[in-house]
Protein backbone atom coordinates (compact mmCIF):
# COMPACT_ATOMS: atom_id res chain seq x y z
CA UNK A 1 0.00 0.00 0.00
CA UNK A 2 1.16 3.57 -0.72
CA UNK A 3 1.30 5.82 1.81
CA UNK A 4 0.33 9.14 1.12
CA UNK A 5 2.83 11.77 2.05
CA UNK A 6 2.38 16.00 0.90
CA UNK A 7 5.62 18.12 1.48
CA UNK A 8 5.43 21.63 0.83
CA UNK A 9 7.06 24.77 1.16
CA UNK A 10 5.35 27.95 0.31
CA UNK A 11 4.95 31.63 0.73
CA UNK A 12 0.49 31.05 1.46
CA UNK A 13 -0.93 30.14 4.54
CA UNK A 14 -2.21 26.76 4.80
CA UNK A 15 -5.59 25.15 6.53
CA UNK A 16 -4.57 22.34 9.12
CA UNK A 17 -8.37 20.82 9.15
CA UNK A 18 -8.14 20.28 5.01
CA UNK A 19 -5.00 18.88 5.11
CA UNK A 20 -5.83 16.10 8.20
CA UNK A 21 -9.33 15.71 6.33
CA UNK A 22 -7.35 14.85 3.25
CA UNK A 23 -5.35 12.25 4.93
CA UNK A 24 -8.20 10.19 6.75
CA UNK A 25 -11.59 10.76 4.43
CA UNK A 26 -13.03 7.34 2.80
CA UNK A 27 -10.54 5.41 5.15
CA UNK A 28 -11.55 3.43 8.06
CA UNK A 29 -8.79 1.78 8.82
CA UNK A 30 -6.61 4.92 10.53
CA UNK A 31 -7.00 5.61 14.30
CA UNK A 32 -5.09 7.98 15.39
CA UNK A 33 -4.55 11.96 13.66
CA UNK A 34 -1.73 13.98 15.46
CA UNK A 35 -1.42 17.65 14.02
CA UNK A 36 0.86 19.95 15.17
CA UNK A 37 0.65 23.77 14.01
CA UNK A 38 3.84 26.15 14.55
CA UNK A 39 2.22 29.83 15.22
CA UNK A 40 4.56 32.95 14.69
CA UNK A 41 4.45 34.52 18.45
CA UNK A 42 4.44 38.55 18.74
CA UNK A 43 6.64 38.34 21.87
CA UNK A 44 5.70 41.36 24.71
CA UNK A 45 7.01 44.46 25.55
CA UNK A 46 10.37 44.90 24.69
CA UNK A 47 10.55 41.62 23.11
CA UNK A 48 7.56 42.26 20.94
CA UNK A 49 8.14 41.56 17.41
CA UNK A 50 5.99 43.24 14.35
CA UNK A 51 6.72 40.53 11.62
CA UNK A 52 9.48 37.33 10.85
CA UNK A 53 11.07 36.62 7.85
CA UNK A 54 11.81 32.65 7.32
CA UNK A 55 14.62 32.62 5.11
CA UNK A 56 15.58 29.15 3.17
CA UNK A 57 17.73 27.01 0.98
CA UNK A 58 14.97 26.26 -1.94
CA UNK A 59 16.26 22.54 -2.94
CA UNK A 60 18.34 21.97 0.27
CA UNK A 61 14.61 22.50 2.52
CA UNK A 62 12.97 19.96 0.17
CA UNK A 63 15.92 17.37 0.07
CA UNK A 64 16.03 18.08 4.17
CA UNK A 65 12.26 17.30 4.29
CA UNK A 66 11.97 14.37 2.39
CA UNK A 67 14.87 12.51 3.79
CA UNK A 68 13.77 13.17 7.43
CA UNK A 69 9.71 11.91 6.04
CA UNK A 70 11.67 8.68 4.63
CA UNK A 71 12.61 8.18 7.85
CA UNK A 72 9.63 8.62 9.98
CA UNK A 73 7.91 6.14 7.66
CA UNK A 74 10.56 3.66 8.54
CA UNK A 75 10.49 3.96 12.04
CA UNK A 76 6.87 3.89 12.30
CA UNK A 77 3.79 2.24 10.84
CA UNK A 78 2.14 5.74 9.75
CA UNK A 79 -0.76 5.52 7.11
CA UNK A 80 -0.61 8.96 6.13
CA UNK A 81 2.14 11.90 7.05
CA UNK A 82 1.80 15.65 5.53
CA UNK A 83 4.63 18.65 5.87
CA UNK A 84 4.02 21.91 5.22
CA UNK A 85 6.51 24.68 5.69
CA UNK A 86 6.00 28.20 4.98
CA UNK A 87 8.82 31.41 4.33
CA UNK A 88 8.69 34.40 3.49
CA UNK A 89 7.08 37.36 5.43
CA UNK A 90 4.74 36.43 8.79
CA UNK A 91 2.93 38.47 11.48
CA UNK A 92 2.46 37.39 14.88
CA UNK A 93 -0.15 35.16 14.83
CA UNK A 94 0.37 33.50 10.96
CA UNK A 95 1.22 29.80 10.62
CA UNK A 96 4.39 28.71 10.31
CA UNK A 97 4.62 25.12 9.80
CA UNK A 98 2.48 21.74 9.96
CA UNK A 99 2.92 18.36 10.36
CA UNK A 100 0.11 16.08 9.85
CA UNK A 101 0.49 12.32 11.05
CA UNK A 102 -1.44 9.33 10.48
CA UNK A 103 -1.51 5.95 12.32
CA UNK A 104 -3.40 2.86 13.50
CA UNK A 105 -2.78 3.87 17.05
CA UNK A 106 -1.80 6.81 18.89
CA UNK A 107 1.93 6.17 19.80
CA UNK A 108 3.11 5.93 16.65
CA UNK A 109 1.27 8.90 15.56
CA UNK A 110 2.27 11.35 18.20
CA UNK A 111 6.08 9.85 18.38
CA UNK A 112 6.58 10.97 14.45
CA UNK A 113 5.04 14.13 14.69
CA UNK A 114 7.13 14.81 17.63
CA UNK A 115 10.76 13.52 15.63
CA UNK A 116 9.70 15.55 12.62
CA UNK A 117 9.15 18.57 14.85
CA UNK A 118 12.59 18.20 16.87
CA UNK A 119 14.37 17.75 13.19
CA UNK A 120 12.59 20.64 11.58
CA UNK A 121 13.34 22.92 14.31
CA UNK A 122 17.04 21.58 14.09
CA UNK A 123 18.18 20.05 10.43
CA UNK A 124 15.90 21.64 8.00
CA UNK A 125 17.71 24.81 6.44
CA UNK A 126 15.27 27.78 7.68
CA UNK A 127 16.23 30.52 9.66
CA UNK A 128 14.03 33.46 11.40
CA UNK A 129 14.74 37.21 11.04
CA UNK A 130 12.22 38.88 13.38
CA UNK A 131 11.65 42.86 13.23
CA UNK A 132 11.42 44.57 16.51
CA UNK A 133 11.84 48.24 17.48
CA UNK A 134 14.92 47.90 18.37
CA UNK A 135 15.59 46.61 14.75
CA UNK A 136 15.64 43.30 12.78
CA UNK A 137 17.89 40.45 14.11
CA UNK A 138 18.41 36.81 13.76
CA UNK A 139 16.73 34.26 16.14
CA UNK A 140 19.46 32.11 17.44
CA UNK A 141 19.58 27.91 17.49
CA UNK A 142 18.21 26.78 20.90
CA UNK A 143 20.15 24.17 22.45
CA UNK A 144 17.70 22.41 23.98
CA UNK A 145 15.77 21.87 19.95
CA UNK A 146 19.24 20.30 19.85
CA UNK A 147 18.85 18.17 22.96
CA UNK A 148 15.79 17.16 21.48
CA UNK A 149 16.30 15.92 18.45
CA UNK A 150 19.32 14.04 19.69
CA UNK A 151 16.91 11.63 21.70
CA UNK A 152 15.86 10.19 18.18
CA UNK A 153 19.29 8.72 17.25
CA UNK A 154 19.91 5.50 18.69
CA UNK A 155 22.82 5.19 21.48
CA UNK A 156 22.59 8.95 21.96
CA UNK A 157 21.60 11.05 24.52
CA UNK A 158 20.20 14.39 25.32
CA UNK A 159 22.73 15.23 27.66
CA UNK A 160 25.55 14.64 25.32
CA UNK A 161 25.01 17.07 22.31
CA UNK B 1 32.48 26.24 -7.54
CA UNK B 2 29.37 27.81 -6.32
CA UNK B 3 29.22 29.19 -2.72
CA UNK B 4 26.00 30.42 -1.57
CA UNK B 5 25.38 31.88 1.77
CA UNK B 6 21.93 32.24 3.63
CA UNK B 7 20.42 34.40 6.83
CA UNK B 8 23.23 36.57 8.77
CA UNK B 9 26.14 34.99 6.83
CA UNK B 10 25.13 36.10 3.61
CA UNK B 11 24.25 39.81 5.12
CA UNK B 12 28.04 39.83 6.73
CA UNK B 13 29.62 38.67 3.21
CA UNK B 14 27.22 41.13 1.40
CA UNK B 15 25.75 38.87 -1.18
CA UNK B 16 23.52 35.44 -1.86
CA UNK B 17 25.88 33.66 -4.07
CA UNK B 18 29.18 33.59 -6.29
CA UNK B 19 31.82 31.70 -8.03
CA UNK B 20 34.86 31.09 -6.54
CA UNK B 21 38.05 29.32 -7.65
CA UNK B 22 39.90 28.90 -4.42
CA UNK B 23 43.40 26.94 -4.63
CA UNK B 24 44.00 23.24 -4.46
CA UNK B 25 45.99 23.69 -1.44
CA UNK B 26 42.28 24.45 -0.02
CA UNK B 27 41.16 20.89 0.57
CA UNK B 28 38.14 21.16 3.53
CA UNK B 29 35.02 22.98 4.30
CA UNK B 30 36.97 24.39 6.80
CA UNK B 31 39.75 25.40 4.83
CA UNK B 32 37.27 26.97 3.01
CA UNK B 33 35.98 29.21 5.33
CA UNK B 34 39.16 30.41 6.12
CA UNK B 35 40.71 30.55 2.57
CA UNK B 36 37.37 32.77 2.57
CA UNK B 37 37.64 34.97 5.53
CA UNK B 38 40.84 36.05 3.77
CA UNK B 39 38.80 37.96 0.80
CA UNK B 40 38.15 40.76 2.45
CA UNK B 41 36.89 42.68 5.35
CA UNK B 42 33.34 41.37 5.00
CA UNK B 43 33.99 37.80 4.57
CA UNK B 44 36.48 38.27 7.93
CA UNK B 45 33.55 39.52 9.83
CA UNK B 46 30.80 36.63 8.13
CA UNK B 47 33.22 34.02 9.04
CA UNK B 48 34.64 35.54 12.36
CA UNK B 49 33.36 32.58 14.23
CA UNK B 50 33.47 29.89 12.03
CA UNK B 51 32.56 27.46 14.60
CA UNK B 52 29.26 28.34 14.73
CA UNK B 53 28.87 28.11 10.98
CA UNK B 54 27.26 25.32 9.36
CA UNK B 55 27.87 24.14 5.86
CA UNK B 56 26.04 22.16 3.07
CA UNK B 57 27.56 20.03 0.10
CA UNK B 58 25.12 19.93 -2.98
CA UNK B 59 22.23 20.21 -0.57
CA UNK B 60 23.49 17.57 2.19
CA UNK B 61 24.76 18.89 5.55
CA UNK B 62 28.50 18.49 6.48
CA UNK B 63 31.79 18.90 9.17
CA UNK B 64 34.57 21.24 8.86
CA UNK B 65 36.46 18.36 8.02
CA UNK B 66 34.62 17.27 4.85
CA UNK B 67 36.55 17.22 1.85
CA UNK B 68 35.26 19.28 -1.01
CA UNK B 69 37.15 18.08 -4.10
CA UNK B 70 34.15 17.22 -6.85
CA UNK B 71 31.60 19.91 -4.91
CA UNK B 72 29.34 21.91 -7.42
CA UNK B 73 27.74 23.79 -4.86
CA UNK B 74 28.96 24.85 -1.11
CA UNK B 75 26.73 26.47 1.25
CA UNK B 76 27.52 28.34 4.56
CA UNK B 77 24.86 29.45 6.94
CA UNK B 78 24.30 29.56 10.78
CA UNK B 79 22.06 26.87 13.01
CA UNK B 80 18.94 26.05 11.59
CA UNK B 81 16.12 27.88 13.62
CA UNK B 82 13.54 26.66 11.21
CA UNK B 83 9.97 24.64 12.39
CA UNK C 1 -4.96 35.18 33.15
CA UNK C 2 -8.05 32.29 32.45
CA UNK C 3 -6.58 29.79 30.39
CA UNK C 4 -9.77 28.48 28.25
CA UNK C 5 -10.29 24.93 29.10
CA UNK C 6 -12.93 23.38 26.89
CA UNK C 7 -14.93 20.21 28.16
CA UNK C 8 -17.62 18.35 26.15
CA UNK C 9 -19.03 14.82 26.31
CA UNK C 10 -21.34 14.51 23.61
CA UNK C 11 -23.07 12.14 21.13
CA UNK C 12 -22.75 14.53 18.54
CA UNK C 13 -19.94 14.95 15.90
CA UNK C 14 -16.70 17.44 16.65
CA UNK C 15 -14.89 20.08 14.17
CA UNK C 16 -11.72 19.82 14.90
CA UNK C 17 -10.45 22.16 13.10
CA UNK C 18 -12.53 24.92 14.67
CA UNK C 19 -12.08 23.79 18.18
CA UNK C 20 -8.04 24.65 17.40
CA UNK C 21 -9.30 27.67 15.50
CA UNK C 22 -11.63 29.13 19.37
CA UNK C 23 -8.28 28.53 21.15
CA UNK C 24 -5.88 30.43 18.65
CA UNK C 25 -7.77 33.17 16.97
CA UNK C 26 -7.39 36.85 18.40
CA UNK C 27 -3.65 36.01 20.10
CA UNK C 28 -0.23 36.36 19.13
CA UNK C 29 1.59 34.41 22.55
CA UNK C 30 0.68 30.96 21.24
CA UNK C 31 3.42 29.09 19.47
CA UNK C 32 2.28 25.58 19.37
CA UNK C 33 -1.15 23.67 19.06
CA UNK C 34 -0.88 20.05 18.97
CA UNK C 35 -4.58 18.59 17.85
CA UNK C 36 -5.48 14.70 18.67
CA UNK C 37 -8.29 13.29 16.75
CA UNK C 38 -9.14 9.13 17.74
CA UNK C 39 -11.01 7.62 15.05
CA UNK C 40 -13.54 4.72 14.94
CA UNK C 41 -11.07 1.91 13.16
CA UNK C 42 -13.01 -0.48 11.12
CA UNK C 43 -10.53 -3.82 10.82
CA UNK C 44 -10.73 -5.95 7.94
CA UNK C 45 -11.43 -9.36 7.15
CA UNK C 46 -13.16 -11.43 10.33
CA UNK C 47 -12.42 -8.58 12.31
CA UNK C 48 -14.32 -6.13 10.66
CA UNK C 49 -16.42 -4.14 12.59
CA UNK C 50 -19.88 -2.36 11.41
CA UNK C 51 -20.38 -0.67 14.29
CA UNK C 52 -18.84 0.53 18.25
CA UNK C 53 -21.28 1.89 20.68
CA UNK C 54 -19.61 4.11 23.73
CA UNK C 55 -21.06 3.67 27.05
CA UNK C 56 -20.07 6.00 29.61
CA UNK C 57 -20.76 6.65 33.09
CA UNK C 58 -22.43 10.54 33.31
CA UNK C 59 -21.00 12.49 35.90
CA UNK C 60 -17.65 10.61 36.63
CA UNK C 61 -16.49 10.88 33.20
CA UNK C 62 -16.72 14.51 33.28
CA UNK C 63 -15.50 14.60 36.62
CA UNK C 64 -12.68 12.45 35.76
CA UNK C 65 -11.97 14.54 32.58
CA UNK C 66 -12.17 17.80 34.42
CA UNK C 67 -9.50 16.43 37.43
CA UNK C 68 -7.08 15.02 34.18
CA UNK C 69 -7.44 18.39 32.76
CA UNK C 70 -6.67 20.23 36.04
CA UNK C 71 -3.83 18.06 36.53
CA UNK C 72 -2.16 18.69 32.59
CA UNK C 73 -2.57 22.64 33.64
CA UNK C 74 -0.45 21.99 36.74
CA UNK C 75 2.15 19.88 34.92
CA UNK C 76 2.34 21.88 31.90
CA UNK C 77 2.64 25.47 30.70
CA UNK C 78 -0.62 25.25 28.78
CA UNK C 79 -2.65 28.41 27.33
CA UNK C 80 -5.28 26.23 25.88
CA UNK C 81 -7.36 23.21 26.00
CA UNK C 82 -9.44 21.31 24.64
CA UNK C 83 -11.01 17.92 24.97
CA UNK C 84 -14.12 17.07 23.15
CA UNK C 85 -15.52 12.26 23.58
CA UNK C 86 -18.19 11.40 22.14
CA UNK C 87 -20.80 8.74 23.21
CA UNK C 88 -23.21 6.23 21.82
CA UNK C 89 -23.23 4.56 18.60
CA UNK C 90 -20.54 5.09 15.87
CA UNK C 91 -19.29 3.93 12.75
CA UNK C 92 -15.83 3.11 11.22
CA UNK C 93 -14.64 6.46 10.28
CA UNK C 94 -16.48 8.52 12.72
CA UNK C 95 -14.69 10.65 15.12
CA UNK C 96 -14.73 9.38 18.68
CA UNK C 97 -12.31 11.51 20.90
CA UNK C 98 -10.38 15.04 20.17
CA UNK C 99 -7.72 16.84 22.53
CA UNK C 100 -5.90 20.24 21.31
CA UNK C 101 -3.84 21.81 23.36
CA UNK C 102 -1.98 25.20 22.99
CA UNK C 103 1.35 26.52 24.63
CA UNK C 104 4.14 28.93 23.89
CA UNK C 105 6.64 25.95 22.85
CA UNK C 106 6.29 22.33 21.42
CA UNK C 107 7.33 20.23 24.04
CA UNK C 108 4.21 21.32 26.39
CA UNK C 109 1.64 20.89 23.83
CA UNK C 110 2.64 17.56 22.43
CA UNK C 111 3.46 16.64 26.44
CA UNK C 112 0.10 17.40 27.63
CA UNK C 113 -1.87 15.93 24.63
CA UNK C 114 -0.35 12.80 25.15
CA UNK C 115 -0.66 12.60 28.94
CA UNK C 116 -4.59 13.02 28.90
CA UNK C 117 -5.04 10.48 25.96
CA UNK C 118 -3.02 7.91 27.67
CA UNK C 119 -5.15 9.04 30.86
CA UNK C 120 -8.60 8.78 28.56
CA UNK C 121 -7.75 5.58 27.65
CA UNK C 122 -6.88 4.09 31.39
CA UNK C 123 -8.92 6.35 33.73
CA UNK C 124 -11.93 8.03 32.09
CA UNK C 125 -15.08 5.58 32.34
CA UNK C 126 -15.93 4.94 28.92
CA UNK C 127 -16.05 1.20 27.57
CA UNK C 128 -16.32 0.34 23.64
CA UNK C 129 -18.28 -2.58 22.45
CA UNK C 130 -17.59 -3.40 19.04
CA UNK C 131 -20.62 -4.71 16.53
CA UNK C 132 -19.03 -7.80 14.31
CA UNK C 133 -20.55 -10.29 11.87
CA UNK C 134 -20.44 -12.85 15.12
CA UNK C 135 -21.73 -10.72 17.34
CA UNK C 136 -21.32 -7.69 19.42
CA UNK C 137 -18.15 -8.16 21.91
CA UNK C 138 -16.85 -5.48 24.23
CA UNK C 139 -13.18 -4.30 23.79
CA UNK C 140 -10.83 -5.52 26.41
CA UNK C 141 -8.35 -2.71 28.13
CA UNK C 142 -5.01 -2.80 27.00
CA UNK C 143 -1.90 -3.76 29.11
CA UNK C 144 0.27 -1.16 26.75
CA UNK C 145 -2.18 1.38 27.29
CA UNK C 146 -2.01 0.82 31.35
CA UNK C 147 1.83 1.14 30.47
CA UNK C 148 1.49 4.38 29.29
CA UNK C 149 -0.56 5.98 31.25
CA UNK C 150 2.21 4.72 34.08
CA UNK C 151 4.89 6.59 32.82
CA UNK C 152 3.05 9.78 33.95
CA UNK C 153 3.92 8.84 37.24
CA UNK C 154 6.51 9.95 39.21
CA UNK C 155 8.60 7.27 40.63
CA UNK C 156 6.47 4.47 39.03
CA UNK C 157 7.91 2.94 35.48
CA UNK C 158 6.25 1.32 32.70
CA UNK C 159 7.35 -2.03 33.71
CA UNK C 160 6.19 -1.59 36.92
CA UNK C 161 2.72 -1.66 35.91
CA UNK D 1 -27.27 2.32 48.63
CA UNK D 2 -27.45 3.44 44.94
CA UNK D 3 -25.41 0.43 42.79
CA UNK D 4 -24.94 1.09 39.17
CA UNK D 5 -23.44 -1.21 36.67
CA UNK D 6 -21.14 -0.26 33.61
CA UNK D 7 -20.66 -2.53 30.39
CA UNK D 8 -20.75 -6.26 30.82
CA UNK D 9 -20.79 -6.47 34.64
CA UNK D 10 -24.80 -4.18 33.25
CA UNK D 11 -25.52 -7.27 31.04
CA UNK D 12 -24.38 -9.89 33.34
CA UNK D 13 -26.70 -8.41 36.23
CA UNK D 14 -29.11 -7.49 33.74
CA UNK D 15 -29.75 -4.25 35.38
CA UNK D 16 -27.96 -0.46 35.14
CA UNK D 17 -28.67 -0.13 38.72
CA UNK D 18 -30.69 -0.76 42.09
CA UNK D 19 -30.66 0.48 45.43
CA UNK D 20 -29.39 -2.52 48.76
CA UNK D 21 -29.46 -2.68 51.59
CA UNK D 22 -25.87 -4.91 52.52
CA UNK D 23 -25.41 -6.06 56.27
CA UNK D 24 -23.13 -3.81 58.41
CA UNK D 25 -20.65 -7.17 57.91
CA UNK D 26 -19.86 -5.75 54.47
CA UNK D 27 -17.33 -3.19 55.13
CA UNK D 28 -15.54 -3.26 51.97
CA UNK D 29 -15.78 -2.58 48.03
CA UNK D 30 -14.19 -6.15 48.00
CA UNK D 31 -16.47 -7.73 50.55
CA UNK D 32 -19.42 -5.86 48.51
CA UNK D 33 -18.76 -7.82 45.92
CA UNK D 34 -18.54 -11.02 47.49
CA UNK D 35 -21.74 -10.42 49.12
CA UNK D 36 -23.64 -9.09 45.51
CA UNK D 37 -22.18 -12.21 43.83
CA UNK D 38 -24.37 -14.52 46.28
CA UNK D 39 -27.92 -13.01 45.61
CA UNK D 40 -28.25 -15.12 42.93
CA UNK D 41 -27.06 -16.44 39.28
CA UNK D 42 -26.86 -13.20 37.38
CA UNK D 43 -25.01 -11.58 39.98
CA UNK D 44 -22.61 -14.75 40.43
CA UNK D 45 -21.57 -14.45 36.61
CA UNK D 46 -20.72 -10.79 36.70
CA UNK D 47 -18.90 -10.61 39.24
CA UNK D 48 -17.25 -14.46 38.94
CA UNK D 49 -13.99 -12.33 38.68
CA UNK D 50 -13.86 -10.03 40.84
CA UNK D 51 -10.35 -8.79 40.32
CA UNK D 52 -10.77 -7.72 37.10
CA UNK D 53 -13.90 -5.34 38.28
CA UNK D 54 -13.31 -2.11 39.06
CA UNK D 55 -15.46 0.27 41.42
CA UNK D 56 -15.93 3.89 41.99
CA UNK D 57 -17.62 5.45 45.43
CA UNK D 58 -19.27 8.71 44.85
CA UNK D 59 -17.60 8.77 40.95
CA UNK D 60 -14.10 8.34 42.80
CA UNK D 61 -11.97 5.76 41.40
CA UNK D 62 -11.55 3.00 44.65
CA UNK D 63 -9.58 -0.22 45.26
CA UNK D 64 -11.06 -3.40 47.13
CA UNK D 65 -9.77 -2.62 50.23
CA UNK D 66 -11.48 0.86 50.30
CA UNK D 67 -14.33 1.08 53.11
CA UNK D 68 -17.61 1.81 52.15
CA UNK D 69 -19.11 3.57 54.92
CA UNK D 70 -20.98 6.32 54.06
CA UNK D 71 -21.07 5.87 50.28
CA UNK D 72 -23.91 7.12 48.44
CA UNK D 73 -23.43 5.68 45.01
CA UNK D 74 -21.04 2.52 43.98
CA UNK D 75 -20.11 1.46 40.88
CA UNK D 76 -18.94 -1.52 39.39
CA UNK D 77 -17.73 -2.12 35.72
CA UNK D 78 -14.78 -3.43 33.75
CA UNK D 79 -11.42 -1.55 32.65
CA UNK D 80 -11.79 1.34 30.95
CA UNK D 81 -11.34 1.53 27.36
CA UNK D 82 -12.19 4.75 26.24
CA UNK D 83 -9.89 7.47 24.09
Amino acid sequence: MTIPVTIRLQSADFDAAAEARLLTQGRADIGAVVSFTGICRGGAGADAIAAMTLEHYPGMAEAEIARHAEEALARWPLMGLTIIHRYGRLVPGDNIVLVVTASAHRTAAFEAAEFLMDYLKTQAPFWKREERAGGPSWVAAHADDDAAAARWTPGKTSSSS
Amino acid sequence: MKILYFAWVRERVGKAEEVVEPPSSVATIGELMSWLAGRGEEYAYAFENARVIRAAIDQTHVRPDTPIAGAREVAFFPPMTGG
